[in-house]
């Protein structure tokens, strides 16, 4: 084996263990909720979602200050690659909390909930991510126009949050508040759990995007320094970095 | 300040600069001693306005060194830039401004007396025209005045991009003592006429496809070298 | 666990049930999705791997011994030993 | 500062020979008042509903006025000329913005009064005080954004597409805040101050992406 996905076997094989756990907590262990019932058993998904979602976009800005810092543009391959899951588990995140919203209030969208209203404009605004890398030509600019949207996006989440929570009434189901105390010890523990296998699961995935990313850039290369510059082939238009 | 006779205006060693995956330069080592000129040839794409524009600090070395009067680049690239002027392929003045708002705006970017830009406007016989906005001026008046923006902060190094292209011989004449070898700039010089910049120059550059091809006196520099760049 | 709790009431869990079980469809079918376009991309460096390895005259013989060989191309008849 | 007035004034003095885009901004927000009222059926409104069109037109004809700001830059080697130059480079990020702050007051001067005769139902006289101090503040914020985006989006093969689909999103907290601040000032019954509580957010804001701006700024031109 080359080093591509060094060490990727165990984390496979924590974050598959650690999501059968949570599941199991979820479904057998924690208790039904007094007030929703068993719909509450969404909240176990639909929040560590949204909550790895929003740590991986301000992961991507906080590696794109890395990449402006160093010039290296590793550092934009991993911030490209943070924002890409948390784009996808944002998706997630978003689906799921609208089939919270249709069971819960009839609805499949709630305006009056600042949370799911803040956590659609920061989607919105990272959608645009990969159709600004891709309408960027040149490799390096790209990089670097990139990093600079990430790091001001990444800066837009919690700010946008503020803005949007102080609109609006507190409608969101606190289940975990910061002070705590409202969540069961047995609701925390398997909260606790499930935000950790979800989490788990976001470091595989980039892990492995990234693994995959850089054997096709070196497999480039190698077509370049073996072939010479024509074998390689006109680079695509991409949206990824290359 | 290090001593700039003893050492060469312009040193490039093993520069490197890429474009995507494309080298635009590889690995050119060259040296012009101060006051004297280069001449850079080679076709479209060999990679000589990416060599001025990297000399201008416009564009970062990717690999090698640069020095520009004895600063690194990019490190030195603010110092440099007060030092150097760029006449390119583009004039680098706005369409619907006066030539003499364009040269006064430039002034004031680079910290020059506006007695200067007068002086230089009568210099190149643009004294009339100096108040019509640039888009109505002809080909040659809009090179006379970059001209004159290049020269605005009198550099010590002039990187000139086919600065005769467009110019009747008139204007050349009138241009000729801003930019000409007589004054004791250091130049870089590209032209499409690669006969008249080699009698201009000290040195000779030829580039292909990125890669210096040769280094040597202008005398030297015979049908066969020519042959092997344009070829 | 007050608020928005209280004005939604439990729903019976012949109710509950597809919703829960919809929104963890959902994760999975996301996880698959991706799993998939991974396994395209996966096959599509395979299929330019073994390109430059042809392009290399090189003999094919650390192929994957399930691998097919792309349509149109004529299978070399070396030995095929699995990866190690 | 030398620099920053310098490219100030060459900007403004463009604009006076050019008139691109300060009459532009003018129409547009014309126009879509007009279109408001068509839209939404209602020769007058009030509250929530004034300072919501008066500040999504504002928003709206800040993109289109941000689109024009580095065009002149791209187009006529205005970047490669101010990159020549020994000064700071945010001097470019300070200059652009502050255009940006004045084609937008402006705008104001001519588009707040012809909102207030074509569809405001309160009088607007009493209320601008509040407006103004709301304005201002979501002027520095559009200037500041708009900016920025312009500055992206200008390299970029869709600029006319990128640059609004990053700056909606982006200034949405501002046209938030912006909106909720101005709904007392248009009530209908009587006009109040507009909330602190939204000011500051609009003011933390402003600072909070002012100082960003002013970190990335660098990268955008660097080649």
């Amino acid at each position: 084996m080359t080093s591509y996905g060094r060490g990727l076997r165990g984390l496979s094989v924590a974050t598959i263990a650690t999501i059968t756990v949570a599941l199991a907590l979820v479904f057998f262990y924690a208790p039904l909720d007094a007030n929703q019932g068993f719909i509450q058993k969404i909240f176990y998904i639909h929040v560590p979602l949204a909550i790895v979602a929003l740590c991986g976009f301000v992961v991507g800005g906080l590696l794109a200050i890395a990449h402006l810092r160093t010039g290296d543009r590793k550092w934009d391959l991993r911030s490209y690659v943070a924002i890409h899951m948390a784009l996808i588990f944002g998706v997630g995140g978003l689906i799921t909390g609208s089939i919270w919203a249709k069971a819960s209030w009839g609805h499949w969208w709630v305006w009056s909930d600042p949370t799911l209203v803040s956590f659609l404009i920061v989607m919105l605004l990272f959608a645009t991510y990969q159709p600004l890398r891709f309408s960027i030509e040149d490799p390096e600019r790209q990089a670097r126009y990139a990093s600079v949207f990430a790091i001001v996006a990444g800066a837009f989440v919690p700010l946008n949050f503020i803005a949007v929570r102080m609109a609006q009434g507190v409608v969101h189901p606190r289940v975990l508040t910061l002070t705590g105390g409202r969540l069961p010890g047995s609701m925390g523990l398997t909260f606790a759990v499930s935000l950790l296998g979800i989490a788990l699961l976001y470091a595989t995935l980039w892990n492995y995007e990234i693994a995959a990313k850089r054997a096709r850039m070196q497999l480039r290369r190698l077509r370049r320094a073996a072939l010479g510059d024509d074998a390689a082939g006109a680079l695509g238009r991409s949206a990824a970095p290359s | 300040m290090v001593d700039q006779d003893q050492q060469p205006a312009i040193e490039l060693r093993g520069l490197t600069r890429r474009f995507g995956e494309r080298a635009a330069l590889n690995n050119v080592t060259v040296q012009v001693p101060t006051g004297t000129t280069l001449a850079v040839l080679g076709r479209n794409g060999a990679g000589k306005s990416t060599l001025l524009r990297i000399l201008a600090t416009l564009l970062r070395p990717h690999g090698g060194e640069v020095s520009v009067l004895g600063e690194r680049l990019p490190q030195r690239a603010h110092v440099v830039r007060s030092r150097v002027g760029l006449l390119g392929h583009e004039p680098l003045l706005y369409r619907d401004l006066s030539g003499r708002e364009n040269l006064h705006y430039h002034a004031q970017l680079h910290c020059v007396a506006p007695e200067r830009v007068e002086r230089l406007i009568e210099a190149v016989g643009m004294g009339k025209r100096a108040d019509d906005p640039v888009r109505a001026l002809s080909r040659g008046m809009v090179q006379r005045l970059a001209v004159c923006r290049a020269v605005l902060h009198e550099p010590a190094v002039l990187l000139l991009d086919e600065p005769r292209a467009n110019l009747d011989p008139a204007a050349v004449e009138l241009i000729e003592p801003l930019i000409g070898s007589g004054n004791g700039h250091t130049r870089v010089l590209t032209s499409h006429d690669p006969g008249a910049a080699i009698e201009d120059a000290d040195l000779v550059l030829g580039l292909r496809d990125g890669k210096a091809a040769f280094v040597r006196q202008p005398g030297e520099v015979g049908a066969q070298q020519l042959r092997e760049l344009y070829g | 666990m007050t608020g928005v709790f209280a004005v939604a009431p439990a729903l019976p869990l012949h109710t509950a049930g597809p919703y829960v079980a919809a929104a963890y469809i959902v994760f999975v079918a996301l996880i698959l999705i991706y799993v998939a376009i991974m396994a395209r991309k996966q096959r599509r460096t395979e299929r330019e791997l073994a390109q430059l390895r042809r392009d290399l005259h090189l003999p094919d013989q650390v192929r994957p011994a399930d691998e097919r060989a792309p349509e149109g191309r004529p299978q070399t008849e070396l030995p095929q030993e699995r990866i190690a | 500062m030398r620099a920053t007035f310098a490219v100030l004034a060459k900007d403004l003095r463009l604009e006076l020979r050019t008139f691109e885009t300060l009459p532009a901004m003018v129409l547009f927000s014309l126009s879509t008042f007009v279109i408001f009222h068509f839209a939404l059926g209602r020769s007058a409104v009030g509250g929530q509903l004034a300072a919501g069109i008066l500040t999504v037109t504002l928003l709206f004809a800040a993109l289109l006025g941000a689109g024009r700001l580095f065009v002149a830059e791209r187009e006529q080697g205005g970047f490669d000329a101010f990159l020549l130059a020994p000064v700071d480079r945010t001097s470019l990020l300070a200059a652009k913005a502050a255009a940006m702050f004045l084609f937008l007051a402006l705008l104001e001067v001519v588009a707040v009064p012809a909102f207030g005769v074509l569809l405001l139902g309160p009088a607007l006289g009493p209320r601008l005080p509040g407006l103004i101090a709301v304005l201002a503040l979501a002027d520095l914020a559009l200037a500041v954004i708009g900016t920025l985006v312009s500055a992206i989006a200008i390299h970029t093969r869709a600029r006319d597409m990128i640059s609004p689909i990053i700056g909606l999103p982006l200034l949405l907290p501002a046209l938030i805040a912006s909106a909720r601040a101005a709904a007392p000032v248009f009530s209908v019954h009587g006009s109040g101050a507009p909330p602190g509580k939204w000011l500051l957010i609009l003011a933390l804001y402003d600072v909070v992406f002012a100082l960003i701006a002013y970190a990335v700024f660098d990268f955008l031109l660097e080649d």
